[in-house]
């Protein structure tokens, strides 16, 4: 597998004006017809269960209501005339656990999505996404144990079962950022993104390019840094984190998600990964990003500037519920299509910069986190990125300009934030220019810290250590 | 002699060393726990809690807080069983079963022990029946049950469920919360509160403790 | 009340590039410091009960649900910065008939406006708009009757109450259109819409603007062919009616809901008008309107066109249930303010005729529905309706200039529609070319076929008949 | 004699008149009743309901069908009744409490009608009380229950719970229908059946029928 590997020294987008939604340098073809980043932006759409247990008494409940969701979706796409769509199935920790489940599933889906193309033409393509429950244990363990052993599983049986796509919100170094997160702990925070989490990336994408190599036409998508700078987001949201944090949490976390890519990913990255500009700039592969549309999921400071960028664009998440016009997963479907149509038109009557640059600019400056995404500070970060070898190295790079390219916005005045934020920003700042330069350095000294709390042979850790 | 309003505002900065230091210093002079507890502990974490309601202190702050305020309470604590004095009140709190996500949960246990209960967290993933052995256990009155997941919304009438067959349903009340839980899903299963935050976790807490 | 009857024989905008979203020749302040039509657009959120009965018992129930909602909206508007929102409270039929209760909530939801101005500046306006209940009756009476009683009743109490703007989505020539339109008969149609439409309208609007009269700083805001044209437009996204006959209605309709301002309206018009952009070219009026973001309320095959030209912007209406992110009001509050941000600096940077123009070609020819939607179209059918005098010869003309809109796209290769709809289009064409050039002479012919179904007395039609 | 073809025809083009009348020649001629029902006019109005799933028709056509096909029923019902064969199933049909909402409501009756149902329309805003006396004076076997209203849905479970308390509940299976409603909601209020569109209420009307 190790041949797999690749490295990123240099940027394949340098230039902002090619930096920008519908087209990426190595557009992906998948599914029935489709290609993505290839000109045109699609819809992806996310949909889950509403409150009902999902067990073998309720299944077939479950797949009344997974046919009920496609049907729907599908319903919205050929009567608004998508010219193409990405159904995205995240599976729920007990489909994983069963892997058999999640399977069933994926092959309803993917049958769906068969007959819509023949029938209506629709190109179309199917991304499915299981969820990481190696983090049961205390500490989790990552590399080996049941969980480990069912998530593999559940990615070899979902691909043969009609995944397009493979994908992950994978959490090494979770146990040990939640932590330091909500204790502000800032070389805590750096440890487990800058070490821990690259080393599990490495680990787990080996394994899942292994099994998309077993089943040809399968692509290996891209991970998010969900259950990192997401969970950042949220309680930044909730005003229980400074957004300056968040902001700065997130551009670290480009570093661990570019692992995906470094072993084998090729894109459409996952949608809530709002890392993802970073990584199209590094890699050129398409990125798939939520915002506006995305309501459903969640709030966000972002949801215009999210999709500047994009080349699938995501609802994230959205529950089978009724709503007065119909089923809340069609309702949000028709959302996505129309803002795919606007950029879709714009770029082909030669509006795409414009377009982007309104995207960018209505948000850019209302919010710390937004405005890590325009651009030009995406190509800053992704540049930092590139310049620096180490997983660690990156990671520090990333947070520092990401800090400046915030400075930048309250020095012009463009951004107005609230002095207990600047505080803040004073403070992270002091602390990563206190963190050591080198790796081993600053494990030894953050491990005692959280001794007990991960398992460092889960991150080959245990010999070196 | 201690310089009590030091107390105050170790617990205030979340320098738990002096919070402990002028804890440990006071009691030697045997200043009386509950007062130490009702004129310095809770008027602090009061005042934390209003500044993170206000905005103007984070979690980060407010956990530091918090930990400052639990770490002088582990030497009060004996000396109150001790002369057969109750804390405010005991809670459980667990994320139900089959969800992991306990952020939300983690952040509710912390500022309940800031605001002077005793909390036993289950963690996440945790069946009925744990719910049950740990009130049978530690004589708990509050049960705080959390889920993120529409899918593990269910498991919380189901835990509610388990604590009628068990017997304990009486003796507790039961709180639930979570991001897609709503004030109706919390009335249908028959719970007793429902709060969409954690200071609002806290402040219903108390109210249903003072009820008792 | 005569004095106040205007009349529009020629338009208020008749150059194209001054048709566009933010700006109205005649803007209208209301509320909380909020001016609409003076540059900048607004979201209006609209949100409603879930399944809940509404009664004496539910009372506080229902109290609480709109407190909770109003909450909501106004936390996202604070936090995403919305540079100023207009909230819709429309009664629902309960609420109308006990005035009382409409008059509560709408007290309730002033306050809470007021306290989000006096607390974050937030500049904002509350519509009022009661529920027609008079179609009770078997015929409807309009003009006299319980219903009738109750509903001017409630007009008054909301506006004391606190209202800033007040609305309707009347219903007169309903109980005539309805039939017609299942029956596909375009002579019932035009009779429903060009003759018993405008006289109930005149009525019942001399009714509104004396209200607001007697209450200064209430503005009356406009009408809707909700009854009509959305009946329609629901029908055929059913596919049940032809998409071209709903197309036609919808101009026709124009002219019936242009009464509201020849008897004083001032604007903004209702969300639901889909032919608000007629209007606003006619009357130079502030209009509001709804598509893509009111997906909780309705599909559309115009999500984009639709707000091409807006001063408000909706999402019709949602319903007070829980989605991932939070409560769906909430959700959709975002959706709308982002769409806005993007209007709003599009238009701040010089763009707004080109984003105008993109929101128009993404939907376009995709619908025939979507057609009439182009400024250029708007201002076809908006000409034809001022160069004619009575509201008959005016819905003739709308609906002609529609068909030959249609037959331009067709021809042009511009727009592809089935065989199905082009026959309907012949048939529609025939019908209309062989209707009477007279009023009176189309009432002769079609009043035996309804007799019995509508009220002459309510049309002041007894005496001429 | 009768072209009997010609009755097919005229109710699938909505031509009333020629309907009427060529059924009146058949009866005449004492063609079976029975016989015109189930291979001419059945086999009309099942072709119309294909073309209009199929997009070919319309409303309009569709309804200009069944009010041909309605006139040759009425001439038809009188012989079956005294014959003592009844029609495929008697239905009560109305929006509930609350709701003047009554286009959907009207599509499903009158396509119930051109299925060959005997329909009886209470119109809008019907009281339960309504639904109860319609369904003791006719002996109706179905009954339809519409809703486009939110706040007007639970009045489907209060009309249903009418029925109970009225003892005719067990006489008549229940559907119900309208935008806001769920196959779930269907479920919860005890409903025997739900479909979101009027050809489906028709399908799942036969199938009832067909059951009992
Ligand atoms: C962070 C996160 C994760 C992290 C979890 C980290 C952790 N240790 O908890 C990770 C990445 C691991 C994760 C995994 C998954 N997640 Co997740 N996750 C989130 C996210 C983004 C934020 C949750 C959070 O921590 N919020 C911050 C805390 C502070 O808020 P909170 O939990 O709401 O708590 C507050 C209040 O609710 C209240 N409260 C909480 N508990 C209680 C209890 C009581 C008694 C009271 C009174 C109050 C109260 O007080 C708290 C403080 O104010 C949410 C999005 C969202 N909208 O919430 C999704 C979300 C919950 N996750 C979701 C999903 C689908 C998943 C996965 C299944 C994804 C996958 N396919 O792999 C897995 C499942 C894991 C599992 N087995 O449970 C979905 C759920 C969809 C559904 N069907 O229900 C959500 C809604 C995201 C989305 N929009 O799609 N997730
Ligand atoms: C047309 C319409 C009106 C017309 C009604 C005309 C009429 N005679 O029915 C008018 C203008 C009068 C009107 C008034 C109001 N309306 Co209205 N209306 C609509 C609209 C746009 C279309 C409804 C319609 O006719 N659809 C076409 C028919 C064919 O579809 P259908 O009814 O769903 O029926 C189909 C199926 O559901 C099924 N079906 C129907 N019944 C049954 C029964 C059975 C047994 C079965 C098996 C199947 C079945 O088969 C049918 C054919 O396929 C809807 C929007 C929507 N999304 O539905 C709003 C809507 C229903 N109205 C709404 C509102 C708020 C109102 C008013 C309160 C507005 C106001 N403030 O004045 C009033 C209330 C009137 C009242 N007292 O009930 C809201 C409801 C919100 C809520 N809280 O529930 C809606 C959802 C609009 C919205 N998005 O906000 N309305
Ligand atoms: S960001 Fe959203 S999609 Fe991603 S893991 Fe978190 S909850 Fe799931
Ligand atoms: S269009 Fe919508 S808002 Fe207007 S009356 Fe109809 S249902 Fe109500
Ligand atoms: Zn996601
Ligand atoms: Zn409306
Ligand atoms: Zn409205």
């Amino acid at each position: 597998m190790e041949q797999r590997m690749r490295s990123y020294g240099a940027l394949a987008i340098s230039n902002p004006s090619d930096l920008v939604f519908g087209r990426a340098p190595s557009p992906v073809s998948c599914g029935f017809d489709l290609t993505i980043g290839a000109g045109q932006v699609y819809p992806e759409v996310n949909f889950t269960l509403p409150a009902i247990t999902v067990s073998a008494e309720n299944w077939s409940e479950i797949v009344t209501q997974y046919t009920e969701m496609v049907t729907g979706i599908i319903r919205r796409a050929v009567a608004l005339r998508a010219p193409g769509i990405v159904l995205e199935f995240e599976l729920l920790p007990a489909m994983t656990e069963c892997p058999e489940w999640g399977a069933e599933v994926t092959a309803l889906l993917h049958r769906a999505l068969r007959e819509a193309h023949e029938k209506h033409g629709l190109r179309c393509a199917l991304r499915v996404t299981p969820t990481d429950i190696r983090e049961h244990g205390k500490p989790p363990l990552l590399r080996y144990g049941q969980g480990c052993e069912q998530l593999l599983r559940s990615f070899d049986l979902c691909a043969q079962a009609g995944a397009d796509i493979l994908s992950i919100e994978s959490i090494g170094g979770k146990e040990v950022h939640d932590q330091a997160l909500l204790y502000g702990d800032v070389p805590g925070i750096v440890f487990a993104l800058g070490i821990l989490a690259p080393r599990d990336m490495a680990w787990l994408w080996d394994q899942i390019t292994g099994i998309c190599a077993r089943h040809p036409g399968v692509v290996p998508g891209g991970d998010t840094a969900c259950a990192f700078a997401n969970t950042a987001m949220q309680l930044a949201h909730q005003r229980m984190l400074p957004e300056v944090l968040a902001a700065v949490v997130r551009a670290m976390c480009a570093v661990r998600s570019l692992v995906a890519f470094e072993h084998g990913a090729m894109g459409p990255s996952k949608d809530c990964a709002y890392e993802g500009p970073i990584l199209k700039a590094i890699t050129g592969c398409p990125i798939s990003m939520e915002g506006r549309s995305a309501t459903c999921a969640h709030f966000s400071p972002m949801g215009n500037v999210a999709s500047a960028m994009c080349d699938l664009w995501s609802n994230e998440s959205v529950q089978n519920i009724r709503l007065l016009s119909g089923s809340a997963p069609e309702a949000y479907t028709e959302s996505l299509i129309y803002d795919c149509r606007l950029m879709n038109v714009a770029a082909q009557q030669g509006g795409a910069l414009m377009l982007r640059d309104w995207l960018t600019a209505s948000d850019q400056w209302l919010s710390p986190q937004a405005a890590l995404l325009s651009p030009e500070a995406t190509l800053e970060i992704a540049a930092v990125i590139v310049e620096r070898k180490s997983h660690y190295e990156r990671t520090l790079g990333a947070a520092q300009a990401a800090l400046s390219i915030l400075r930048g916005g309250l020095s012009g005045g463009a951004m107005l934030i609230p002095a207990k934020e600047r505080q803040w920003m004073d403070r992270i700042e002091q602390e990563l220019s206190g963190l050591p330069g080198d790796e081993k350095t600053l494990r030894r000294q953050v491990q005692e810290r959280y001794a007990g709390i991960f398992d460092p042979a889960s991150y080959g850790l245990c010999e070196s250590a | 002699m201690a310089e009590l309003q030091k107390l105050h505002d170790a617990i205030m900065s979340g320098d738990t060393k002096t919070a402990v230091a002028v804890t440990r210093e006071a009691l030697a002079e045997n200043v009386d726990p509950m007062e130490l507890i009702r004129q310095y502990m809770i008027p602090a974490m009061d005042e934390v809690g209003r500044l993170f309601q206000c905005e103007e202190y984070f979690v980060p702050e407010l956990l530091l807080a918090a930990r400052a305020m639990k770490g002088s309470l582990e030497l009060i604590r004996p000396l109150l069983a001790a002369s057969g004095r109750q804390p405010t009140g005991r809670v459980v709190i667990g994320t139900v079963k089959g969800d992991l996500h306990d952020i939300g949960k983690n952040i509710v246990a912390s500022m309940l022990e800031g605001g002077g209960f005793d909390v036993i967290d289950l963690g996440a993933d945790v069946a009925p029946e744990r719910f049950v052995e740990a009130i049978q256990r530690s004589n708990a009155n509050l049960v705080c049950l959390s889920a993120l997941l529409t899918v593990t919304m269910p498991s919380m009438r189901t835990t509610i469920e388990a604590l009628k067959q068990a017997g304990v349903r009486e003796r507790v009340k039961v709180l639930v919360g979570g991001a897609p839980v709503t004030r109706q899903f919390a009335q249908q299963i028959g719970a007793d509160g429902y709060s969409e935050s954690a200071p609002g976790a806290v402040t219903l807490a108390r109210q249903i403790i003072a009820a008792l």
